[in-house]
């Protein structure tokens, strides 16, 4: 072995790729976008991740656009009639939309594709969408004319995550099957290259019927670590990144090239202490089992666990401060639908220790844990969270130390998401999980959740069973006047906290930032933050 | 990282001379420093060995001052090495041929890759092997054939002389006839200088031409064959003849010598042979005899000889 | 002429003294018994050491979490706001336990079989050696991925997991060296004279592959060691158990490198590194002591081979 | 005639040993709990009908295998059903095929992500292990040769701490020294997007993406080499045939080269072939550090995700690619060792 050869050799090696210079990107104005996430298909009928619904957003249009404030306007149509039984919707389709590709964009690519989300078995997330789809039909290439099976208040958010899809492609391939790599849409960016887990890039419309981006193209660019998309902004690798740890905030801050945006995000999401508080003949007769603590079923028990709760410590561990104490399952970033006149129960743990007194539930043998009031059996919780999670493990310590103050033993125990999810629902075997859930722009799903109907099914992950509650849902499902839905959405708001369904520990904040020597025109001035949104994508240009 | 043990002095006092065509037995028991002593001459101890004093002259110059690379030139080209157990002293990986042509190769004995290959078949053919197996690997040899493909690769650059430390070891009697009676043809043919080590004396009486008899890592008794089967001076070699079975004497009884010889790191204070001496005396076990000369070309280390 | 041969001395004593007496002369095997050492005490006396209790119950604040190192907290706070250098010293001691129990796992699976195999040959040893062999080249990962999601992450059942993953080599080992022992003469004599085959075993065979098998075990509970801080960093690790992996576990999922803090990176990082350093010199040092074999090398550094004394 | 005989009971032993490998990748994933349909996705639109469709779609509806339903729990199910609609001769069929089955993440066969992913590994984990095994011989050789020297002691220390490091730790640190100090890229295998001048320059790239995973790679394995060749060329370094190469006047370099260097890798190819499997654990941690996307990286998200099928793929393609090293090791020892062929 020449040894002296192979040493040249590598050094040689390392030498000249030390000096290759970095990339000569001549593909014009590019915004190099940096997160941890990458869509799990392009195919939205499959997609589960928001990663794909960020980039849908850009390179696909629906009915409806949603605005930073909450708002929604039309997008591929002119305009809309109602039928006054709130039953025929119809739209008339914009003229001189084109597809990518150059084909139009018509009526019937509109028909075609809400037909293939309301028809197909294998999008098992989008029939949500299109459950009250009652006939979708386009009497011309203009024309959309859309029947519902009842009323809705909320056809906006209904039709908002139902892109459009061409049906010149669409209708020769297998919908489920197909990757839809070259995703051609007409929305104001297009697919360039697509390498999963690798980047996403794409290239600018120029000549978009609404509006067209000032920049040439935007990539995002897959970091598998947090510490290495932060460090991407940082060495300027990257000019904004959509996500990042909250413990980078404050050193980010500190960088004069980058500005972080901190602010409530797009998609609402909430994160919450599930009781098991189903009631024995509200079991599921199939999967239930049905084991919690009988002592969540006493709402003192839970009023006196929510007294005993310090939100604030959590959410500075947590999250750095960067959230806000939360009330019930809907979250501020709903915006209008968000009860904030609820006032919190007080963090007070002399006021938990004497309601839990109160109520009967002592600690007769001085081990430091409550009995049942029959002195049955000690107040022992299991606690469990998804071992996915990475904020859970510091929640669960924090709780486990706080419910201690009082006499409330926790059990910790972090779970398989799969085992986790077979011991949550409909199965209710557990006492208190730790979890939370991402929603619509619409409250409705995550109002439905606390239905007496849904315990069976699964979504229901408390149990809890309310008829005035029950009966409130209904009615607000067929309110057609927004404002009078939103006093039923707060009054059914109102019903959960003062029962003390769940615990809400934080709405979590999003944390986004971007280098101020690269690009301006970020909108950060909206209700919410979205960087990668194309309200800012399509403004902003470069620094001159 | 193993600390420093205790240095064992292996060799003291050993001195001999060997001629032109000479062949000379070195005799004693396992363990005596008869391989030291070989493997000193050539400078190829192991790590934990060292030459500490002495002088080993070769045609004039001392081989312990050159320098490591001048040793190179020397070994092989000059003293070549028969070593016992040859099927460890081959590389197990390489044909007998590339082992053997190595060496050529290495002292330029030949310059031409054909030449060095004839060359090859030569000393195999001289040594009784069929040319045609040097592309064959040691394993592929019988124990007898190893030896000689030894004896070859040892007379590969025509060395001035060969040491051979006990070449028939391990082999069964009739091989071992073959091998001696090929090696002292050899020695004939090519007047080579022979150190002969060996624990057997009748090889010895039948080959040699002086014999050096080592005892715990001093010279015991040194001289000419005769005067060694003859007349010998110190006890050990008297001890050793008497063991050794004499077919011209078939009622002589068969006697071993009692004890075992010393280990190197526990030398008794005395004369190395003490313990198990018939004819002790006292200050045997408190003064290291001399080195007497009973004769001019006779040397014998044993206070008997004082007087 | 004279020549000296350096050999290992004193002879070679038997028994503990004797070991301990070849032993301390080896420095490898010396440091890294005091590294274990260290390592062990600062895991026995943990209450005494810390100077805080990591479960307490403290009101954090934001300034708290991510602290510089100051006086009062010599290795600044982690993620929770809690002292570094209190958990890094009680991580000690679940990383210790982990190591120990889950290779002792190993070393009982391993050896067994390894026994077994040797011992009894013939189709024993062939069925048992094809299934070590299989074992060999199954990946470890997917195997523990799908243990863990079948058990609960808790420390025990990681020890479990670690240890089932690791005896294969140890099996090969121990039966190499029960071949060898298998064929000594005191051996024979004993299955001569009519000693069954668990009595030669327990009495002949184990006392003379124990040494291997403690070599073995030094290793091993390296490799557990670090096998836990890769379970803990794809997040299939019990997070409620303050293990030095859980501590880099947590450090990076909540961000301490872009925070700053590479404290609360670096300090269990070398923990980690200090045990397993430890472990692994012990074991080489353990090795070459019982098994030396510099003293036949011939291609050794050259100023020994001829060393006069002056005026020789 | 022999040594075909020998490539030939190696040969089936491989075979036999793949089959193996195949069925538990069979039946392990099968005892998972929960739901597979549901496996990392807890999204409220997911109805049970939907869910329904799913399985029929994994074809999770059938029945593992004759006389069992399924295994966690574990139902016994009819024994007497056609064997051709069990989930076993599903896979296995599939499998013959070169399907992998379809990852419930991103809905794409998994021998195309696999394939995708692998090339990218082949490369880092070659060019890294190609760089520590050479750099772990030579300093292994070095030490060797000067036993018991600083030289020795040195390097020893150093492999040792090497091997001491955790991977994805070190990963972290050099990624933020290399990013920092150096201005290299941290993650990824190419700059997105770049339009290359020349071939040079898209070389030029990848390497400088190549450099901090190559390095941090090299670093783990390296010590692991050295330590072996180490004690294998000491080994030899006793050996007879040595003293009989030195006593023939070999200069020290060509005893090392012609006489240690063949014998001693003998068991350094057993021990890389072995390696293999611990390779990929290597590229498992160094890939998400690095975000390279490679197969390790694969692995990684798929345990995140609780992707099983490409899981099980990765599982298949690992254990397969291991058990192949170790036959062409095999095959190689018995080329470097001539014993072996014709005993």
């Amino acid at each position: 072995m020449k040894l002296k050869q192979y040493l040249a050799l590598c050094l040689l090696i390392f030498l000249l790729v030390a000096c290759g210079g970095r990339d000569s990107g001549d593909g014009g104005v590019v915004l190099n976008v940096g997160w941890a996430g990458s869509p799990d298909t392009l195919n939205l009928g499959v997609a589960v991740l928001t990663e794909a619904y960020t980039i849908a957003e850009l390179v696909y249009e629906s009915m409806y656009q949603l605005n930073l404030d909450g708002t929604y306007t039309l997008e591929v149509a002119d305009t809309v009639l109602l039928s006054d039984d709130g039953l025929v919707y119809t739209y008339k389709i914009r003229n001189g939309i084109t597809f990518h590709d150059g084909e139009p964009l018509t009526a019937r690519d509109v028909a075609f594709s809400y037909r293939l989300y309301q028809e197909q078995e294998g999008y098992p997330f989008l029939s949500i969408y299109t459950y009250y789809f009652d006939t979708i039909e386009a009497p011309d290439d203009s024309t959309l004319v859309l029947t519902l099976t009842e009323p809705i208040p909320n056809i906006e958010s209904q039709l908002l995550f139902l892109y459009i899809l061409p049906e010149h492609i669409w209708s020769e391939v297998d919908p489920v099957e197909y990757e839809n790599t070259e995703m051609i849409g007409s929305g104001p960016f297009k697919m360039k290259e697509y390498r999963q887990n690798q980047f996403v890039h794409l290239e600018a419309v120029k000549n978009h019927h609404l509006q067209s981006p000032k920049i040439d193209g935007v990539i995002f660019r897959t970091y598998d670590n947090q510490d290495a998309l932060v460090q991407a902004l940082r060495t300027g690798q990257v000019d904004m990144i959509t996500e990042m740890p909250n413990t980078a905030v404050a050193t980010l801050r500190n960088d004069s090239n980058i500005e972080v945006v901190v602010g409530p995000p797009l998609a609402p999401s909430v994160t919450d202490i599930i009781f098991n508080q189903v009631l024995p003949e509200n079991c599921p007769p199939d999967d239930g089992v049905c084991t919690g603590h009988p002592a969540l079923l006493d709402r003192t028990v839970r009023l006196a666990l929510s007294h005993a709760t310090d939100k604030q410590q959590i959410i500075d561990v947590v999250l750095l401060g960067l959230g806000a104490p939360g009330l019930t399952l809907i979250p501020d970033s709903l915006g209008v639908f968000y009860n904030d006149s609820l006032v919190d129960y007080a963090y007070d743990p002399a006021l938990a220790n004497r309601l839990l007194d109160e109520a009967g539930y002592l600690d007769t043998n001085g081990d430091g844990v409550r009995e049942m009031p029959d002195g049955s059996r000690p107040l022992t919780l299991r606690m469990n969270w998804p071992s996915d999670s990475t904020s859970a493990p510091r929640m669960a310590e924090l709780l486990n130390s706080m419910w201690g103050a009082v006499g409330v033993r926790t059990e910790l125990q972090a779970l398989d998401p799969d085992a986790l999810t077979a011991i949550c629902c409909p199965s209710f075997d557990f006492d208190v999980i730790l979890w939370g859930w991402g929603s619509d722009p619409d409250p409705g799903f995550l109002l439905s959740v606390m239905l007496t109907d849904e315990i069976p099914t699964g979504n229901s992950e408390t149990g809890y069973s309310n008829p005035a509650y029950d009966a409130l849902y209904r009615q607000q499902a067929v309110e057609l006047d927004k404002n009078k839905r939103i006093e039923l959405i707060w009054e059914m708001q109102r019903i959960v906290f003062e029962d003390v369904v769940y615990i809400i520990p934080y709405y979590a904040q999003e944390t986004q930032a971007y280098r101020v020597d690269r690009f301006t025109g970020w909108r950060t001035d909206g209700d919410k933050v979205a960087l990668e949104d194309p309200s800012s994508l399509l403004v902003i240009e470069p620094v001159k | 990282m193993i600390a420093d043990g205790v240095a064992a002095h292996a060799l003291t006092d050993i001195s001999f001379t060997l001629r032109e065509g000479e062949v000379l037995g070195v005799v004693g028991e396992s363990g005596c420093g008869k391989t030291t002593l070989m493997l000193s001459l050539l400078r190829l101890l192991p790590s934990s060995g060292r030459i500490t004093s002495g002088e080993v002259l070769f045609m004039g110059r001392d081989l312990l001052s050159l320098s490591e690379a001048e040793m190179a030139e020397v070994r092989w080209k000059n003293i070549a090495m028969i070593f016992q157990g040859a099927m460890n002293a081959l590389n197990p990986v390489h044909t007998i041929g590339r082992q053997i042509g190595e060496a050529i190769i290495r002292h330029n004995y030949v310059q031409d890759k054909k030449l060095v290959d004839n060359r090859v078949a030569e000393l195999l053919e001289m040594v009784g092997i069929n040319p045609d197996r040097r592309r064959q690997y040691p394993h592929q040899y019988s124990g007898g054939m190893r030896q000689r493909a030894m004896i070859a690769m040892a007379l590969a650059c025509n060395p001035q002389i060969v040491i051979a430390d006990e070449p028939t070891t391990a082999l069964d009697v009739m091989i071992q006839a073959q091998i001696l009676e090929l090696l002292a043809t050899l020695q004939e043919k090519l007047g080579l200088a022979v150190l002969f080590v060996t624990h057997d004396l009748g090889v010895v009486a039948e080959m040699c031409d002086s014999v050096l008899v080592m005892y715990g890592g001093v010279t015991a008794e040194y001289a000419d064959v005769d005067t060694i089967f003859n007349a010998p001076q110190h006890p050990y070699t008297q001890e050793l003849l008497r063991a050794f079975p004499d077919l011209s004497r078939p009622t002589g009884k068969l006697v071993s010598i009692p004890g075992y010889p010393p280990r190197l790191t526990a030398l008794p204070p005395g004369c190395r042979f003490a313990p198990r001496c018939p004819h002790v005396m006292e200050r045997c076990h408190q003064e290291r005899p001399p080195l007497h000369t009973p004769s001019p070309t006779h040397l014998a280390s044993c206070h008997l000889l004082e007087t | 002429m004279s020549a000296v041969i350096t050999s290992k001395a004193p002879p070679p004593a038997t028994g503990f003294l004797g070991f301990w007496h070849t032993f301390r002369r080896n420095k490898m095997a010396v440091v890294g018994l005091f590294m274990l050492v260290m390592a062990i005490l600062t895991a026995l006396f943990a209450p005494q050491l810390a100077p805080y209790d990591p479960k307490a119950i403290t009101r954090v604040t934001i300034e708290d979490i991510y602290a510089r190192p100051s006086a009062a907290h010599w290795l600044g706070k982690d993620d929770a706001g809690r002292d570094v250098l209190s958990s890094f010293i009680y991580g000690s001691r679940v990383s210790l336990i982990v190591g120990f129990f889950a290779s002792m796992i190993s070393i009982f699976i391993g050896g067994v079989i390894g026994i077994v195999a040797g011992f009894y040959g013939g189709r024993v040893e062939n069925l048992l050696m094809r299934f070590t062999d299989v074992m060999l080249v199954i990946p470890d990962l997917p195997l523990t991925v799908v243990i863990v999601a079948l058990t609960k992450p808790s420390l025990f059942n990681i020890i479990f997991v670690i240890g089932i993953v690791g005896w294969t080599g140890t099996a090969r080992l121990v039966r190499s060296q029960t071949l060898a022992v298998k064929e000594r003469k005191f051996v024979l004599r004993a299955r001569a004279i009519g000693a069954g085959n668990l009595h030669i075993i327990r009495y002949h065979i184990l006392p003379l592959v124990l040494p291997l098998l403690v070599v073995n075990t030094v290793l091993i509970i390296s490799l557990a060691i670090l096998n836990e801080s890769t379970l803990s960093f794809l997040g299939l690790s019990d997070p409620t158990t303050l293990s030095w992996g859980q501590m880099l576990n947590f450090a990076f999922t909540r961000g301490a490198m872009s925070a700053g803090a590479w404290w609360v990176l670096v300090t269990p990082g070398l923990g980690i590194v200090w045990l397993v350093l430890g472990c692994t010199l012990l074991g080489q040092g353990l090795e070459q002591v019982l098994n030396p074999r510099l003293e036949a090398h011939h291609l050794a550094a050259g100023p020994g081979m001829v060393a006069r004394r002056l005026g020789d | 005639m022999r040594y075909f005989r020998i490539v030939l009971r190696k040969l089936a032993w491989a075979v036999f040993t793949v089959v193996f490998v195949i069925c538990l990748n069979f039946f392990l994933f099968r005892v998972l709990p929960g739901d597979p349909a549901r496996a990392g996705i807890r999204d409220p639109r997911l109805t049970r009908q939907a869910i329904e469709a799913i399985q029929v779609r994994f074809g999770l509806d059938k029945p593992v295998i004759n006389c069992v339903e399924s295994l966690n729990p574990f139902t016994p199910g009819d024994c007497l059903i056609n064997p051709l609609q069990t989930q076993f001769f599903i896979y296995v069929s599939n499998l013959l095929r070169g399907e992998l089955g379809i990852s419930y993440h991103s809905n794409r066969p998994v021998a195309t992500i696999l394939r995708e992913q692998l090339w990218n590994t082949i490369l880092l984990i070659g060019v890294a292990q190609v760089l520590a095994i050479v750099l772990g011989m030579t300093l292994g050789i070095a030490a060797a040769w000067k036993a018991r020297t600083p030289i020795d002691y040195l390097a020893l220390l150093g492999s040792l701490m090497a091997w001491s490091l955790p991977t994805f730790w070190l990963g972290i640190i050099l990624l933020f020294w290399g990013s920092t100090s150096l201005g290299l890229p941290t993650a990824g295998k190419s700059t997105p997007g770049a339009n290359y001048a020349t071939l040079w320059q898209q070389w030029a790239d990848l390497g400088r993406h190549l450099i901090l995973p190559t390095l941090t790679y090299t670093i783990v394995f390296l010590g692991e080499y050295m330590l072996i060749m180490r004690s294998a060329v000491l080994d030899v370094l006793s050996e007879d045939y040595i003293l009989t190469a030195k006593a023939k006047g070999l200069s020290t370099f060509q005893i090392l080269k012609d006489h240690a260097l063949q014998n001693a890798m003998l068991p350094m190819v057993t021990i890389i072939a072995l390696n293999l499997g611990f390779t990929v654990a290597g590229a498992i941690q160094i890939e998400s550090v690095f975000s390279w996307p490679g197969l390790g990286k694969a692995i990684f998200d798929a345990v995140g995700r609780r992707d099983y099928p490409v899981l099980q793929g990765a599982f298949l393609l690992i254990a397969v690619a291991v058990i192949l090293a170790n036959l062409i090791a095999d095959l190689f020892y018995s080329y470097l060792d001539p014993r072996v062929q014709t005993e």
